[in-house]
């Protein structure tokens, strides 16, 4: 089939030489563990466990009875030591569980999840995407009666600079991703598995073709940001454009990240909740790297395990420079949708800039919209807080990949003032 | 006198005229449509030039638009005021009506606030509240960023040095516009309070003390104080914050100097300062109960 | 029923009594107008032959007819014969060429020997500050009179123009040539008969 | 005569047609380039609109309301050519400029929104105030306009060919001031001045009118 | 000149060299009253193409038929024509009204603006006795009925296009952070004399 | 925890940004234009130098004045004023009187640019209407010399036989013959090479189409400006001279077309955002450019044609909205 070209993008500096080829390893368990209650997209858990309980590795210590949500397990054995609010990386203000982990850990057992079958297993092992949304898997796994899934497609894209967690894990253990695709096209009934890869990561895309039968295509993408994002990904391989309003899977397909994948296969093969994830720990820290990291391992408690700030740091992202979010306070946990750690020097990170900067007109967010949609009108009528002007130039369909701020010569907040758009046109019920 | 040219003029004129004339008032039984007899007499009321100056298509419009209530009763600029009043009183009192709630403000924190980042981008406290829950330690205060002063229509809001919004009574209608673009306003830090409230709360803060304490220095401490002196029983500290009660209140301004934290603030129309309406004069101006002293 | 008769009546009255005041003030003002058209237009002949005392309008159809000929591409209107005293001292022609902004309506005064004695101009449409600058720049209407008798298109286009409003001047300037072209071709030849 | 006065200020003032209503451009923006030119066609104007004024309150009882805007628009119209004719005949130079407003003033949005507005609600005297004022206001501004635009796109004020102001002759006039470009512009910036000065008054007007 | 020419002529003079708003001052008031929205302005327009058309045939035929036969039309061409003008527009406008709710939304509601615009008595004038508002007709002293409503569509489409266009200048406007005493209708007078400025390139062409 | 985090600015996402700013495209734009300035400079001379010195110099000294008295905070290091003024000294001929240059360019940022917000709010090319405003102003002075003192290094009658003075330049020349007689009176194809190369007949910016079009290059292939509009003007341009009977390439390289198609028909601030938009805006000022000059009553249209698109651009944006992903229709 031939693949498309989305349109607009950018290609940024990637920054991943620093953490491209350095291996997987384990960040050590740290003194305390702060769980938050929701890390995934929809509803919040509710903590099952009390101050004071002695946990087991694996042990669910929050859930809640509803469609869209994903239990949570302690990554270690220990104690509980308290249960009260913490800020997430996102932001938010939400419940959580601190743990105490016990001075010996084995890493390598856990409880293991039980169900009856392969969707309730990857439902009780709490698996949301690790690609960034961290929608629950199993919802998207269950697509609605009408729709039928013909490709699956696994997103290894990783476009987004500085982060190489997707990549390493491709190219160590691309076994696990392998067969995670198996599963899901199993699962989903797809009748085309596609492992699609940007073209910078030539070693990965050989370690997946190596483990690839005839059964599982790998794809190579050209390397231009946001090729991992839904929809350009979709489009880039199908040439379908997902509709507005409805789901990927009108088009026949289902993107799944590769650590997604990965955890799958680990869930149904040997029954183990994801407590655990790899995060890239990059820009001015002594010794960037990947780890694999338990979950509610502090920010700054990773900053540490890998060294320190090396330099003067302007913004500490979780996530990715492009996407992610700048943390105010580093005593945050690291939750299921942290992919990455990335301390930005002064030059390096955005100039900090607060005010009205004029539109010139240039047009390069247009271009550069991978939505096609006109990031600087939306922004000029948010700004001047004339939302129903601004709802009408379709803020709903922005996926806030953050091309546009990139872009602007006068380093507009255009992103921010859209999702101003986006949650008044939202609230005035526009779809 | 040319007669003939005479006769010929009228004629000419008069023929067009009764045409014309005719042809309309047949119509006008034709085409008959009905229509709000509202309607009927705001355009009775309008200029009828259909000049076009309010940027709306034609009187007609613009009668239908106000009975619809989608504009208001001034909207003719053509005509100005006689015209506003004339269909001001077609529609009934209900064109102007004197508004019942203002709004205040219920943080008192500003530059007393504790600040945890810097922010950089769009000056808004909408978006500013997204980012790392807020620019500020306390979730309750307020951001600074006056979306509420651009949002307000009436221009009753201007932000001061302290980087606070502040509200003049006088211009606000009660529209509660502001209170719902605050990201904060759901909460309480902007409310709407009976236009005649003399005495408003400077805090929201539902936090522990403690952590309201270390968040912000001009935080309610729930000392009781206020409850304590007021000597009409209408102020009282709730779940550890001062709450006032109107239905009670006065504005004797009792409660006003004896918070240690200064956080109950005057306001509106007072009694005693001299029909003076303002927002956020503080204790140093003269209470009712001291300017009586000192007369 | 009677709604709308006495409507129609309400517009008939005033219908009538509009077209009888206008009619009233019409023929009260006619006289006047049509007197200050005439004035207006003696004023404008008077200026480009201020010698003569009497004009006369020129009905000599065949003559006319040649005229309009010679004047081509302008459009000639009139032709006067001028007199002082009951004596033949030159001619006045009155045609529209195209300026700028629309025709312009020019007369153009010529003694018996075919030079100029004066250009003026009845009504033109030029921009105001650019095209009016051959009112303004009252120089370049004067240097008409310094034409030679029997002069042609060659001498006209020797004269200087107006920069910022050649094509204003331009229309000016054809119009003399015109003129002279009009003398050339029929009027030279009516001098003897006229005497 | 309070009411009187005070109808009579309105025009001129907070309720100007060309700066507050703005309507009526039409002729204010083409007949200004001149001093001499506006003079005239304010006078016109001032005559019809106050004439009709008179003539509809007169009759205002005797008008029905359904064919009231024909009758009125004749009667401005009559008006308006009675104008047209006496000025052909009486200043046939002013009339060669202006001849060709003078039938639009008829649909000059102002004389009918006044007859209608104000003539048909009032009494004869008061409609003469109106009249008056609306005229004159629309007289003054068009003045101001024509003064501007003559004497700063010609360099200098002139009436009937004696030249009353003239700038230095160092000062070379920018012609687009006379032009199509420059009556849009000058008036621009006129109503900008106008309103810069009556700022302060409108917005106390502003913050008592929401609190009646 | 072929007939062929001739009509682009009237048309071209009419819409663009000698465009009715922006270099003949006339009908401003709704050009400036009803550009601060779009849908308005369009539906002016179409209005306006619809108005003039009917109101040319109107005055045409009565000068040409009534008024110049009877020799009385230099006095009571006003009366008559705008009278005319008026109530045609006034008919339309009800019968739209009762039979076609939907053109009359869209255009129906504007009629009344238009009954007594100085832009409609203009053009019909002109079409009706042309020369009298120098509008630059590149014919002789009288049009033909056809010659007259291409020149009226000229000038129509002028006026529309004319609008719409400064409707979307303005839409722009209404974000531009203009000094406090220009906001509103002075930036949109400075705005219309720009645009004005731009028009002045066609001026003097095809010697209009 | 470090010290170094105490400096920790909170931003919206996305953290990085792309090098070029505002700044850099403006000087990126200066640089283009540097090789045709210098150019004209040396052939021309002092006037030139003096010319681009008063407009660049009025030019900025506005932008300060007006931002000083507004209280609004200086925007001279962001470059676009400097651009205003390069590009409106280019568009004048070298005899412009200083007062006129000046003036045009009071014009140009005062009340074409500061008065609508400054900086990217202008809805009209600034450089453009400056100009226009004095073309219509002093029709006479611009188009004739007011003082040959003003004007030494230039020879009165250049070695191929115009008028550099009186401002009979080729294109007037050739308009003249061409309504004359149907018929051009000179070689047109001999004119190619002056017209590349050295023309010293009209503006600053008619001396050299060649470097023009070599700044204009550089400028697409660095991703300043978008080929459509100059490649839609240009295009139509050649076009409709053809069709016109004319000698396209004649018309192409006479009277400004390639510093206007270049330089200032593709003014971010005046001109369509849209890609489709760009292309119909760039056909709209090669066709409003090359009618005005065939039945003109100027030879040189240019500046009128793109400020007519100018006046058209918010109305083309909104007819060529870009297709939103995922939506089958355009937004309208
Ligand atoms: C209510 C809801 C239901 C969803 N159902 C499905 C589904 O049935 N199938 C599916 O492929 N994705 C489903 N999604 C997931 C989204 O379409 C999307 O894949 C997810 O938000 C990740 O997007 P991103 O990581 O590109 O941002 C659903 C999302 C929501 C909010
Ligand atoms: C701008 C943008 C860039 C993205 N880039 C990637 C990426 O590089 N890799 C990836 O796995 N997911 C990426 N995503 C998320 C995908 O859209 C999609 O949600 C994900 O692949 C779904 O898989 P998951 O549900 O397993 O996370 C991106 C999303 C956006 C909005
Ligand atoms: C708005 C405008 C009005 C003009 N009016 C006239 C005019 O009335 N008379 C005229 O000769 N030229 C007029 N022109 C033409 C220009 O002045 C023309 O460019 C100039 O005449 C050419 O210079 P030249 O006269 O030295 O050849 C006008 C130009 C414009 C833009
Ligand atoms: C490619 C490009 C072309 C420009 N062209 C012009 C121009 O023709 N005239 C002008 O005044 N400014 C020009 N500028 C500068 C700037 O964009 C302009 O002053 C804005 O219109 C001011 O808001 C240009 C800038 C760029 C980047
Ligand atoms: S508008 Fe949204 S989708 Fe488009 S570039 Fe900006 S962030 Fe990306
Ligand atoms: S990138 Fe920035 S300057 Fe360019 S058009 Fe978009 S918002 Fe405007
Ligand atoms: S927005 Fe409404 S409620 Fe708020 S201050 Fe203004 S007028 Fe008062
Ligand atoms: S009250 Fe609310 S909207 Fe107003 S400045 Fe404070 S946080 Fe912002
Ligand atoms: S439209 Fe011409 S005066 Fe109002």
């Amino acid at each position: 089939m031939a693949r498309q070209v989305f349109r607009g993008g950018v290609h940024p500096p990637e920054h991943k030489e620093a953490t491209s080829a350095s291996a997987i390893q384990w960040a050590p368990v740290p003194a305390r563990l702060v769980l938050p209650m929701s890390q995934h997209l929809g509803a919040p858990c509710v903590p099952t466990v009390a101050v004071g309980d002695r946990v087991a590795r694996g042990q669910v210590i929050g859930s809640v009875d509803a469609v869209v949500s994903a239990p949570i397990h302690s990554p270690v054995a220990g104690t509980v030591t308290a249960i009260s609010d913490t800020l997430t990386t996102g932001g938010a203000r939400v419940a959580a569980v601190t743990i105490e982990p016990d001075a010996e850990q084995d890493l390598e057992g856990y409880l293991k999840v039980t169900a009856d079958d392969e969707r309730g297993r990857i439902r009780a092992a709490g698996i949301v995407g690790l690609g960034g949304a961290t929608f629950p898997s199993v919802v998207k796994l269950t697509p609605p009666k009408d729709m039928h899934i013909e490709v699956l497609i696994l997103n290894g894209c990783e476009c987004e600079p500085f982060l190489t967690c997707d990549h390493r894990l491709m190219v160590e253990q691309p076994e696990r991703v392998v067969a995670g695709a198996r599963h899901i096209g199993r699962i989903v009934g797809a009748k085309r598995i596609v492992i699609a890869v940007e073209s910078n990561k030539p070693d990965a895309v050989e370690a997946l073709r190596a483990e690839a039968g005839d059964d599982v295509e790998i794809q190579v993408l050209p390397t231009r940001y946001p090729q991992g994002a839904e929809k350009q990904l979709i489009y880039a391989l199908l040439g379908a454009e997902v509709p507005h309003g409805k789901l990927p899977a009108a088009t026949g397909a289902l993107v799944h990240n590769v650590a997604t994948a990965a955890a799958i296969a680990d869930a149904l093969e040997h029954g183990k909740p994801l407590t655990e994830r790899i995060v890239t720990v990059t820009g001015e820290v002594a010794r960037p790297g990947n780890y694999r990291v338990v979950l509610g391992t502090l920010v700054s408690e990773l900053i540490e395990i890998a060294g320190g700030f090396s330099g003067p740091v302007e913004r500490v992202i979780a996530g990715g420079p492009m996407t992610g979010q700048a943390l105010a306070s580093l005593d945050v946990p690291v939750t299921k949708g942290t992919s990455g750690i990335v301390a930005l020097a002064p030059g390096v990170a955005a100039p900090a800039i607060i005010g009205d900067q004029p539109c010139i007109r240039c047009g390069r967010c247009t271009v550069g919209c991978p939505m096609g949609l006109e990031p600087y009108a939306i922004a000029n009528y948010a700004n001047r807080r004339m939302w129903d002007s601004a709802a009408a130039r379709r803020p709903i369909d922005c996926i806030e990949c953050g091309v546009c701020s990139y872009v602007c010569p006068t380093r507009r907040p255009l992103l921010q003032l859209i999702r101003l758009a986006k949650a008044a046109a939202l609230a005035k019920g526009v779809s | 006198m040319d007669l003939v040219l005479i006769a010929k003029a009228v004629g000419a004129l008069s023929l067009i005229g009764l045409i014309t004339s005719a042809v309309l008032s047949t119509a006008a039984k034709k085409f008959h449509v009905e229509i709000d007899p509202r309607v009927g007499a705001v355009v009775g009321a309008l200029p009828g030039s259909n000049c076009g100056a309010c940027g709306r298509p034609s009187c007609f419009a613009v009668a239908e638009g106000i009975v619809a209530g989608e504009i208001p009763p001034t909207a003719c600029v053509a005509g100005g005021q006689s015209v506003a009043d004339a269909v001001a009183e077609i529609m009934g009192a209900a064109a102007c009506e004197m508004a019942s709630v203002i709004c205040a403000r219920g943080c008192g924190g500003g530059d007393k606030a504790v600040r945890v980042y810097d922010y950089a981008g769009v000056p808004s406290c909408a978006a500013a509240n997204r980012l790392a829950g807020g620019p500020l330690a306390c979730a309750w205060g307020c951001i600074g960023l006056g979306d509420c002063e651009r949002a307000c229509p009436f221009d009753a809001i201007s932000m001061d040095a302290r980087g606070l919004p502040v509200i003049d009574p006088v211009k606000c209608t009660g529209c509660g516009i502001c209170v719902r673009e605050c990201p904060r306003g759901q909460l309480t830090l902007l409310e709407l309070v009976p236009e005649a409230a003399p005495i408003v709360m400077r805090c929201n803060a539902r936090d522990k003390v403690k952590v309201r304490r270390a968040n912000c220095t001009a935080c309610c401490i729930a000392c009781k104080k206020c409850e304590r002196e007021c000597p009409h029983d209408a102020i009282h500290v709730i779940d550890m914050l001062a709450v006032v009660d109107y239905e009670k209140c006065t504005g004797c301004g009792a409660c006003v100097e004896v918070c240690p934290q200064k956080c109950i603030d005057f306001y509106g129309h007072r009694s005693g300062v001299d029909a003076v309406a303002a927002d956020g004069v503080g204790p140093d101006v003269k209470t009712p109960a001291k300017a009586v002293e000192e007369a | 029923m009677s709604k709308s008769i006495r409507l129609v009546i309400a517009v008939l009255v005033a219908c009538v009594s509009a077209a009888l005041g206008l009619s009233l003030t019409y023929a009260a003002t006619a006289p006047r107008i049509a007197e200050q058209n005439r004035l207006a237009e003696e004023r404008s002949l008077q200026a480009v032959l201020p010698d003569a005392d009497d004009f006369e309008i020129v009905a000599d159809a065949a003559l006319l007819e040649a005229a309009a000929a010679a004047a081509g591409p302008t459009d000639l209107k009139d032709v006067y014969r001028a007199s002082e005293a009951g004596a033949h001292v030159g001619w006045a022609i009155k045609l529209a060429s195209r300026g700028y902004g629309g025709p312009m309506q020019l007369v153009i005064g010529l003694d018996t020997s075919g030079s100029v004695t004066g250009v003026s101009i009845l009504s033109m449409n030029e921009t105001p500050g650019l095209g009016t600058k051959v009112l303004t720049e009252s120089w370049f209407i004067e240097q008409f009179v310094t034409l030679p008798a029997g002069f042609g298109d060659a001498d006209v286009r020797a004269l200087d123009s107006i920069s910022g409003s050649t094509r204003s001047a331009n229309g000016v300037r054809n119009g003399v040539a015109a003129a002279g072209r009009v003398y050339a071709a029929v009027l030279a030849g009516e001098e003897g008969g006229a005497q | 005569m309070n009411e009187w006065i005070r109808t009579f200020r309105q025009g001129i003032g907070i309720e100007n047609p060309l700066t507050v209503l703005m309507i009526g451009l039409c002729a204010t923006l083409a007949v200004s380039t001149q001093v001499q030119n506006a003079l005239f066609m304010g006078l016109a104007v001032v005559f019809v609109v106050t004439m009709s004024n008179i003539l509809v309150s007169v009759f205002r009882n005797a008008i029905p309301s359904e064919v009231r805007i024909p009758i009125f628009i004749v009667v401005i119209a009559s008006f308006v050519t009675i104008v047209d004719l006496v000025m052909k005949a009486f200043v046939p130079g002013i009339y060669q400029v202006l001849g060709i407003w003078i039938p639009l003033i008829v649909v000059n949005c102002m004389i009918l929104g006044r007859a209608e507005a104000f003539a048909y609600h009032n009494k004869p005297l008061l409609a003469i105030a109106d009249g008056l004022g609306m005229g004159i206001g629309f007289w003054l501004v068009m003045v101001v306009l024509a003064t501007i635009r003559e004497l700063f796109g010609t360099g200098a004020i002139v009436w009937f060919e004696t030249t009353l102001v003239r700038l230095p002759a160092g000062y070379a006039p920018p012609s687009v001031l006379l032009l199509f470009p420059g009556a849009f512009l000058v008036f621009g910036f006129m109503i900008a001045g106008t309103r810069w000065l009556g700022e302060r008054s409108a917005a106390r007007a502003e913050a008592r009118a929401c609190r009646r | 000149m072929s007939t062929i020419s001739q009509f682009a002529l009237l048309f071209i003079g009419g819409a663009l060299i000698n465009n009715i708003l922006l270099t003949r001052f006339i009908g401003l008031c709704p050009f400036f009253g009803v550009s601060g929205n779009m849908e308005t302005s369009m539906g002016m327009s179409l209005a306006v193409v619809f108005v003039m058309m009917m109101a040319s045939t109107a005055t045409w035929v009565v000068w040409e038929f009534v008024l110049a036969p009877l020799g009385v039309g230099e006095f009571l061409y006003i009366p008559a024509f705008i009278l005319i003008i008026a109530s045609l527009v006034q008919f339309v406008e009800m019968y739209l009204r009762k039979s076609s709710p939907v053109l009359y939304r869209a255009m129906g509601i504007f009629l009344p603006l238009i009954t007594t615009n100085c832009a409609v008595l203009a053009t019909a004038t002109e079409a009706a006795k042309p020369g009298f508002f120098k509008l630059n007709i590149p014919v002789g002293a009288s049009l033909s009925l056809g010659q007259a409503l291409i020149y009226t569509l000229g000038v129509s489409i002028g006026f529309g296009f004319a609008l719409i266009t400064f409707a979307a200048l303005r839409e722009r406007l209404e974000l531009a952070s203009v000094p406090r005493a220009f906001k509103g209708s002075p930036i949109a007078f400075i705005t219309a004399g720009l645009l004005s400025l731009a028009y002045v390139g066609f001026s003097g062409w095809f010697g209009l | 925890m470090d010290d170094a985090i105490e400096a920790r600015v909170v931003g919206p996402a996305p953290h990085i940004a792309a090098p070029t700013t505002c700044t850099h495209i403006m000087l990126w734009v200066v640089a283009a234009l540097a090789p045709s300035a210098l150019w004209a400079v040396v052939t021309m001379g002092w006037v030139a130098a003096q010319l681009l010195l008063i407009c660049i110099g009025v030019a900025l000294a506005t932008e300060y004045v007006w931002n000083a008295i507004a209280r609004r905070p200086q925007t001279l290091t962001d470059g676009s004023a400097l651009v205003t003024g390069l590009l409106l000294a280019m568009s004048l001929p070298p005899r412009t009187p200083w007062w006129v240059a000046a003036a045009a360019a009071l014009v140009a940022i005062g009340l074409a640019k500061q008065l609508f917000g400054g900086l990217g709010h202008n809805l009209f090319n600034p450089a453009l209407v400056g100009r226009a405003f004095v073309a219509v102003s002093w029709a006479g002075v611009f188009a004739a010399a007011p003082s040959r003192g003003w004007f030494q290094t230039l020879p009165e009658v250049t070695a191929e036989g115009f008028d550099a003075i009186s401002g009979a330049t080729r294109l007037a020349v050739a308009a003249a013959d061409r309504a004359a007689s149907g018929a051009y009176g000179f070689d047109l194809a001999a004119q190619y090479q002056p017209l590349l190369l050295r023309n010293l007949e009209g503006s600053l910016g008619e001396v050299s189409a060649a470097l023009l079009i070599a700044g204009g290059l550089l400028l697409i292939v660095r991703g300043i400006i978008d080929w459509r509009i100059p490649a839609g003007y240009i295009g139509t341009m050649a076009l409709v001279s053809w069709a016109f009977g004319a000698d396209a390439l004649f018309h192409i390289l006479a009277g400004g077309v390639m510093l206007g198609a270049f330089f200032m028909a593709t003014d971010y601030v005046s001109s369509p955002m849209s890609k489709t938009g760009r292309i119909v805006y760039g056909v709209g000022c090669g066709l409003f450019n090359a009618v005005g000059r065939f039945v003109g009553a100027m030879p040189e249209s240019t500046t009128f044609a793109i400020l007519f698109m100018n006046g058209l651009a918010p109305l083309i944006d909104r007819m060529t909205r870009p297709r939103t992903f995922g939506w089958v229709k355009r937004d309208v």
